[in-house]
């Protein structure tokens, strides 16, 4: 007899709308769907705050009878752990977190990975020396991607420079795309960002200057502008997760994917960059696939001189507490 | 067609009946809306009003929405009464919110907490609401500073700070750096009404604050004063009354509950500082502080409602697949309903 | 200094949102209507300026479009305080918030969406070394800001509209009995005023960003509300509070980029804290505002009793 | 001869009253045509329909003869209709100059109006100045821009709405001078007023009033001040005997009061000083707008700028104090605006006691004792004879003079050893006005101090033992009434007494 289908819920942090994080995860949960068939059912909730009203959220899903549960953002992770105990026969999956329970996994990607190599590209490219990068928050996984940036960057042109921005919010164009023009103002002829919107890629369009984009591919608001796009990618991820709930295979893990996953990736050329810079991010990216390069390899030294690794690779207990920008960085970062 | 006709004396019993007839053009308006984007109405309306409250569980949920939009809407039914025009409570609540954040993590051990730290971190909550309150009072008061845009330019300040805090000092050293802080022990968290659910202490709060609050603006002198200036400025400053004081008074009293009602959600449903501790409840309850007739017991009403409308919306989207937007226009319709009906308190329907 | 010219330019740009939305709102005010609506009516222009725009290709209609739907949304304003007496804070705070989730809900399938982002510049002048940058390279929009700050500070002190629009703010009771429609003025001024908001809010969503997100405004209603006051209801004083303002917003991003090392969330309270601080500073002599404010502002008027 | 407008059967209804009830009235070309009657009796509602501000709900209005639809101001003056609004309709902040445009048809243009308006004063000695904004001038200023305006428009047919009554005798007589001019030119003039003698020095017609009717129409030379109150009130108008008493121990005394604006439309008081005895009316004459709100303001403690020293009550410096704290002592104000300063409209008049009965008989520890303001305001229901609901009815649904009763009852029942009233009698019937002046004297007799303001000579001759009058927000030396005459005060009313510093200026 046919098995009921495996209900999956998603619980979404912004409206999915066209390009940024949520956009990526609501690509997984459709890749998912198409890899499984009728075997899954999804539903999902999106603009959900980050808050008290998360925890009824993701508790009505589980009622409905959601066997697997995917909560897409960090401010979600106190009130999954707290559903799930109530659910204990519920399998939930927590993007971004650090927090673990039997029927809590965690998940994240090593997009830091394709930040270094379009730190490469960036390197190349830039004539005035100078990066531009707007920043939602100075939170670990922000300056990971700074930091891996900055360091694929010098490792091309050493006298690079990258200057950064913070505007305080994960999703607000106006304030995005006024960071991207003072940047720009500044001198950096190459902007990125770890914000939600396109604003800033369609800031370096209009000004005739470059742009890495950041979470998904954004060549249609750039088509001259954007050099590459940092991508993350949930589908396998997803789908794995749910063949596992079917199989009754699944167990609490962390998740950390990179490139290797394909989790991660740099994607999207843009037609300025010279085949000799693809090739060489090619290589790049081979030796990380391949282990032997790593974006955050000893010596690490901050942007005040303070050596911050001596040897090896950095861990993933160091980056998840990274609270420093690396050397090339400009300026000091805030509270520090 | 229909006329107004002034009346001679306002009608008593519309004053009444016309919360009630706004209610019910809110819901008609929302008939329509299903109709229009091709949904079965009655059906969909039935998941936002109906849907919410089905269980004892799903009361509970109503109730935990309305503690804070309670407390806020007693205090701004009061503000608004003096006719000062406090529109920063979400301000107020954020600064509350950290006040008393600050408090529990200062004495957190782990293992303590209990009554009586736990009634200071309320009171911190409180204090912090009114002194953010009492900026807009001090400049109001020294520098004629309008009140509307100060009380709301220091709704942006307050939220910046909350998010510089939690970035910062208030960050949990374990947390990996991540903006929030650490959770607080149980020890800290409000006791629950109903056993197995999120109702927390936070409602029964709300509800004394109500009865307070209804007390004082019709038994007390001091109520009585305010509200003269509030009507008549004039007839106040014949009579003696402060004007300077009634603000102070207004406006620190709205401001401590709305602080309290920070402190009640960091130390309910929440349990911990993170950067956004309300999903708008210092604006939401300005609708409801107007709804329920700037009344202390008809806030109670109007706050369940509006609790209601919040739910519901969230219902509406995963049961029905509408947008999220659908709450903030259900609310801005029950005020526009409100506000139209309310001229039948003053004018008569006439045919023409 | 390089980064002077970007900086006026950009300050330029995001002022020009909060001057043509402040010049409405004064308007408005002018004939003694305070409409607290003003980011509900900006929200909405900016996201049906926005579909116009994508459906049409037509900025020139969007803008129009913009200004419609401020117009439909302060003619309903109107209706329920002019007309029916309801009271214009509770009334202006309830169309901010059913505007942001009426733009919510009319633009969710736009959010994403993208215009081309144009450059612009005035042939000679944009050649100019410095001010070229600085000044002439603007969309045009922001130049018929300009054009319309003048318009309206001599429609208001040379010609008979500006004042019987003035007389109406004053005293609406005196204008009555001269056989001025005191209704039909503010509704007028209020029209009006939801043209300018939408302007402002279409110019947020075809020019400045340029894009629909919700709740873009983010805000900027509230801070053209502020400028009136600041500006004690004089243009020529709007322009330069709503540069001022733009001004601050974008200096705090240099002074991010060139490191200062201030935590950013405190540098993006300068805005506001400047406004505070302006606020207090005009509104601390309480006769310059009193002969500046049109005495009935917030008042309602019915010519009936 | 046509008449030159005529109203036949004309009706207005208001939610609460029949403001006009079938009115007919002819006014023949170059006729000076009163219109009399008490407060209320519908004058004004009247006057405002022919000049379109206010549609009538049935009657007709002829215009030499034509049939016609005032539909609005502009269309009245554009078949001739000039007014002047008992109640200023002036703009503040504008110029005397724009003030006067707003009244004129559109297209006027301000520097060629300059002139006309020029000429126009001229014409009728009616001085201005221009360029003026109306704040900075005084009420009789006012009125001559709201005279120039309507004259102007060339009217032929001109209304006046109580004009007199921010006048002092002189500039009536003036002003009469003015209309006869104009009458003489062939203007008809529609004079309302409710005092009789004014109307039998002026008018050549009089058309009498009450309660929304017509009651009678007369040659006002041929009649009697007691037949018209006869036709006007129904009864002559009562008697209010004033007995000397002899002078007790000072209570109230001002000294040396200089004080600057509060806000920019205020007067300026400078270099006040009189003293109010107990057991005597000390009454305040003057034309409104010359400082009797601020002094009134400042004698009650809603403004404490003053100097300490500057007001002394019952042998304390008290320029400080706040009126809560005056009260307490023994003080009492009647302000001159009833609703929304003397009461508020929307509570009802038991909650309006708590405005003055501040202790603890309606104040417990902190609370409101219901049952004891509700007892009070029954009280002064009975004692005063307020027609009201009851103690639980609204404010603002008393009528005016009503609620002035009740509001006198209220400060009255307080026994106050100093009683502060502005206009007394502003607006009341002339029965209720009768009243109110004789507990007045009641409470004089009883010991009080009394400081009554007021613009009606009339009644400052009946009630007060001295007069005093304030001009420019200077006050002039206090006289016995006995030794006063209207004459004297009428001139300094004009800032014009012995000593005072503003001689050379005063042409109000
Ligand atoms: N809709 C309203 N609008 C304005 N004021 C109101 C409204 N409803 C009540 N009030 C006023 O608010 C205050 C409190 O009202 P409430 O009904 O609680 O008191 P009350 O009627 O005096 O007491 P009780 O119910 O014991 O008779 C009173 O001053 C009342 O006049
Ligand atoms: N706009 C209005 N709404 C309601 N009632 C009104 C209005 N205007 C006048 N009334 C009422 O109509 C009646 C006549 O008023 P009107 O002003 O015509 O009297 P009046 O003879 O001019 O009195 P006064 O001597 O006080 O000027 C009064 O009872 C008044 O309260
Ligand atoms: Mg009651
Ligand atoms: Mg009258």
């Amino acid at each position: 007899a046919e098995k009921e289908p495996l209900k999956v819920g998603f619980v979404y942090v912004s409206p999915i709308g066209e390009a940024g994080w949520t956009w990526q995860q609501d690509i997984g949960r459709k890749q998912m769907e198409k890899a499984l068939g009728d075997k899954v059912k999804t539903q999902y909730v999106e603009d959900v705050p980050e808050g008290a009203d998360a925890e009824r959220v993701i508790r009505d899903l589980a009622q409905q009878g959601n066997k697997l549960i995917f909560t897409t953002s960090f401010g979600y992770m106190n009130p999954t752990l707290k559903v799930a105990r109530q659910f204990p026969d519920v399998k939930f999956v927590h993007s971004t977190g650090y927090k673990t329970a039997p029927n809590v996994a965690t998940t994240n990607s090593r997009f830091y990975e394709a930040r270094y190599l379009a730190g490469i590209i960036a390197g190349k490219m830039t004539k005035s020396n100078v990066a531009g990068y707007v920043g939602a928050f100075p939170i670990p996984e922000v300056l990971q991607g700074i930091n891996a940036f900055t360091r694929g960057m010098r490792s091309v042109n050493p006298d690079a420079e990258v200057r950064v921005i913070w505007v305080n919010s994960w999703f607000d164009p106006g304030k995005e795309r006024d960071a991207a023009l003072a940047l720009m103002g500044q001198g950096a002829d190459i902007v990125t960002h770890h914000t939600d919107s396109t604003a800033t890629v369609q800031a370096a369009e209009e000004q005739g200057k470059y742009a890495i984009a950041y979470h998904s591919d954004m060549s249609k608001f750039g088509p001259h502008a954007q050099l590459a796009a940092v991508t993350h990618h949930w589908g396998e991820y997803f789908t794995k997760a749910a063949q596992q709930v079917l199989d009754g295979t699944w167990k609490s893990t962390s998740t950390w994917g990179g490139i290797k996953d394909g989790m991660a990736a740099l994607e999207g050329f843009g037609p300025a960059v010279p085949d000799d810079v693809k090739k060489l991010v090619a290589e790049k990216q081979a030796e990380i696939v391949a282990g032997t390069l790593a974006p955050f390899a000893a010596p690490i030294t901050d942007n005040q001189g303070k050596v911050q690794l001596e040897t090896g690779v950095l861990d993933d207990a160091g980056l998840n507490k990274m609270n420093y920008y690396v050397q090339g960085v400009a300026g000091q970062l805030p509270g520090k | 067609m229909f006329r107004l006709e002034p009346r001679a004396q306002p009608s008593i019993w519309m004053a009444w009946f016309s919360p009630v007839l706004a209610v019910l053009l809110t819901m008609f308006c929302g008939l329509i809306l299903f109709l229009a984007v091709g949904k079965d109405p009655f059906a969909s309306l039935a998941v936002f009003f109906l849907e919410p409250i089905k269980d004892l569980r799903g009361w509970s949920e109503v109730g935990v929405k309305v503690a804070p939009l309670l407390l806020i809407s007693v205090g701004l039914a009061i503000c608004f009464r003096a006719s000062v025009f406090n529109i920063g409570a979400e301000g107020q609540l954020v600064v509350g919110a950290i006040a008393s954040g600050a408090v529990i993590l200062y004495f957190d051990d782990g293992s303590n907490g209990g009554f009586v730290l736990m009634s200071l971190a309320l009171v911190a909550g409180a204090v912090g609401g009114a002194l953010w309150a009492a900026i807009v009072a001090l400049l109001r008061d020294r520098y004629n500073a309008n009140e509307i845009l100060v009380s709301l330019m220091l709704v942006y300040v307050a939220e910046l700070l909350l998010s510089y805090l939690v970035h910062g000092a208030l960050m949990d050293p374990d947390g990996f750096g991540f903006p929030q802080s650490r959770l607080f022990s149980d020890g800290f968290l409000l006791p629950m009404i109903l056993p197995g659910t999120r109702l927390h202490l936070g409602i029964l709060l709300a509800v004394i604050a109500a009865l307070a609050g209804w007390l004082y603006l019709s038994r007390s002198f001091s109520g009585f004063k305010l509200q003269v200036g509030g009507m008549a400025p004039r007839a106040a400053r014949y009579a003696g009354f402060s004007s300077r004081r009634s603000l102070w008074t207004v406006l620190c009293v709205s401001g401590a509950l709305a602080g309290l009602a920070g402190a009640c959600e960091i130390m309910g449903p929440i349990g911990q500082l993170t950067p956004s501790v309300s999903p708008g409840y210092g604006f939401a309850a300005i609708i409801v502080a107007f709804v329920g007739r700037l009344h202390p017991i008809g806030v109670v009403f109007s706050s369940f409602i509006m609790a209601l409308l919040y739910i519901g919306g969230e219902l509406s989207q995963s049961r029905l697949g509408m947008p999220s937007a659908i709450t903030g226009i259900f609310q801005g319709i029950l005020l526009f309903s409100l506000l139209a009906c309310d001229v039948l308190i003053h004018n008569r329907l006439r045919r023409k | 200094m390089d980064a002077l010219a970007p900086l006026i330019a950009s300050a330029i740009n995001a002022g020009t949102p909060l001057m043509l939305a402040a010049l409405g709102l004064l308007v408005n005010e002018k004939s003694g209507v305070i409409n607290l609506g003003s980011e509900g009516m900006m929200l909405v222009a900016a996201v049906v300026g926005f579909a116009v725009t994508l459906q049409s290709d037509s900025v020139t209609l969007g803008f129009m479009a913009g200004a419609l739907a401020g117009m439909t949304m302060a003619g309903f304003f109107a209706w329920l305080t002019v007309w029916l007496g309801a009271n214009q804070i509770a009334t202006g705070l309830a169309l901010s918030l059913f505007g942001v989730g009426a733009s919510a809900y009319i633009g969710i399938d736009y959010v994403g969406d993208s215009l081309q982002a144009d450059s612009f510049g005035i042939p000679w002048l944009q050649d100019i070394p410095f001010l070229g940058q600085a000044l002439f390279r603007q969309h045009p929009m922001v130049y018929l800001s300009l054009l319309l700050c003048a318009g309206i500070a001599w429609f208001l002190s040379r010609t008979r509209g500006g004042l019987v629009l003035r007389a109406v703010g004053e005293s609406p009771s005196s204008a009555h009995s001269l056989g001025y429609s005191v209704r039909r003025i503010r509704l007028y001024a209020l029209l009006f005023g939801g043209a300018c908001c939408g302007l402002a809010g279409a110019f947020m969503s075809l020019v400045y960003t340029p894009m629909w997100v919700e709740d873009m405004v983010a805000g900027r209603g509230w801070i053209a509300l502020a400028l009136t006051t600041f500006a004690t209801w004089r243009p020529a004083r709007v322009l330069i509070g709503a540069y001022l303002f733009g001004g601050i917003t974008i200096l705090t991003y240099h002074m991010q980029a060139l490191g200062v090392p201030i935590a950013s969330q405190l540098l993006s309270m300068l805005p506001y804290l400047a406004t505070i601080l302006v606020l207090v500073l005009i509104s601390r002599n309480a006769n310059w505002i009193r002969l500046n404010m049109p005495a009935s502002l917030g008042k309602n008027f019915n010519p009936n009793t | 001869m046509t008449s030159r407008l005529a109203l036949k059967n004309i009706s207005k209804r208001y939610p609460a009253v029949v403001a006009n009830d079938g009115v007919d009235l002819t006014v023949q070309p170059g006729e000076i045509h009163a219109v009399l009657g008490e407060n209320g009796a519908g004058k004004s509602t009247l006057m405002k329909i022919i000049y379109g501000v206010t549609a009538p709900d049935s009657g007709q209005v002829f215009w030499d003869g034509q049939e016609i639809h005032v539909s609005s101001p502009a269309a009245a003056r554009q078949l001739g209709i000039g007014m002047v609004f008992q109640h200023f309709s002036l703009f503040d902040t504008l110029t005397v100059t724009e003030n006067i445009a707003l009244g004129l048809p559109q297209g006027t243009r301000l520097d060629e109006l300059e002139r006309r308006i020029a000429d126009t004063a001229n014409e009728y000695g009616l001085d201005l100045e221009p360029s003026r904004h109306v704040h900075t001038l005084s009420v009789g200023e006012c009125q001559r821009v709201e005279i120039v305006r309507a004259l102007l428009g060339r009217p032929r047919l001109l209304i006046l709405d109580e004009p007199t009554s921010v006048l002092t005798p002189q500039a009536v007589g003036k002003l009469f001078d003015t209309l006869r001019q104009l009458a003489s030119e062939g203007c008809s003039i529609l004079y309302i007023s409710h005092k009789l003698d004014e109307i039998r020095a002026l008018c050549h017609t009089c058309t009498v009033m009450r309660g929304g009717k017509v009651t009678g129409v007369c040659k006002p030379g041929e009649q009697t001040e007691a037949s018209l109150s006869r036709l006007m009130i129904g009864a002559e108008p009562p008697v209010v005997t004033h007995r000397p008493a002899p002078p007790r121990e000072k209570l109230l005394s001002v000294h040396q009061l200089s004080l600057g604006k509060a806000h920019p439309f205020a007067t300026e008081l400078s270099n006040i000083s009189f003293d109010v005895h107990a057991g005597e009316i000390l009454g305040i004459a003057g034309v409104s707008g010359n400082g009797q709100q601020e002094l009134l303001a400042v004698l009650s403690g809603e403004d404490t700028r003053a100097d300490p020293n500057a007001v002394w009550f019952d042998g304390q410096a008290v320029g400080r104090r706040s009126a809560a704290w005056r009260r307490a002592r023994g003080m009492a104000f009647v302000p001159e605006e009833r609703l929304g300063r003397g009461a508020v409209p929307e509570l009802s008049l038991a909650q309006n006691i708590l405005l003055s009965h501040q202790d603890n008989s309606t104040i417990r520890r902190g609370f409101i004792r219901k049952g004891e303001i509700s007892r009070l305001a029954g009280e002064i229901i009975e004692r005063f004879g307020v027609k009201a609901a009851g103690p639980q009815a609204q404010a603002g649904s008393l009528s005016g003079g009503n609620l002035q009763k009740y509001i006198i009852g209220r400060e009255v029942t307080r026994r106050p050893k100093a009683l502060l009233v502005a206009q007394p009698t502003w607006g009341v019937d002339v029965g209720a006005a009768a009243q109110i002046r004789s507990e007045l004297l009641a409470l004089r007799d009883a010991g009080c101090a009394l400081l009554i303001i007021s613009e009606e000579l009339d009644e400052l001759f009946q009630v007060s033992d001295r007069l005093i009058v304030i001009a420019k927000g200077r006050v002039s030396p206090a006289i016995k009434t006995a030794e006063a005459d209207l004459d004297l005060i009428g001139q300094w009313m004009s800032g014009l007494w012995a000593g005072s510093a503003a001689t050379e200026s005063a042409h109000v």
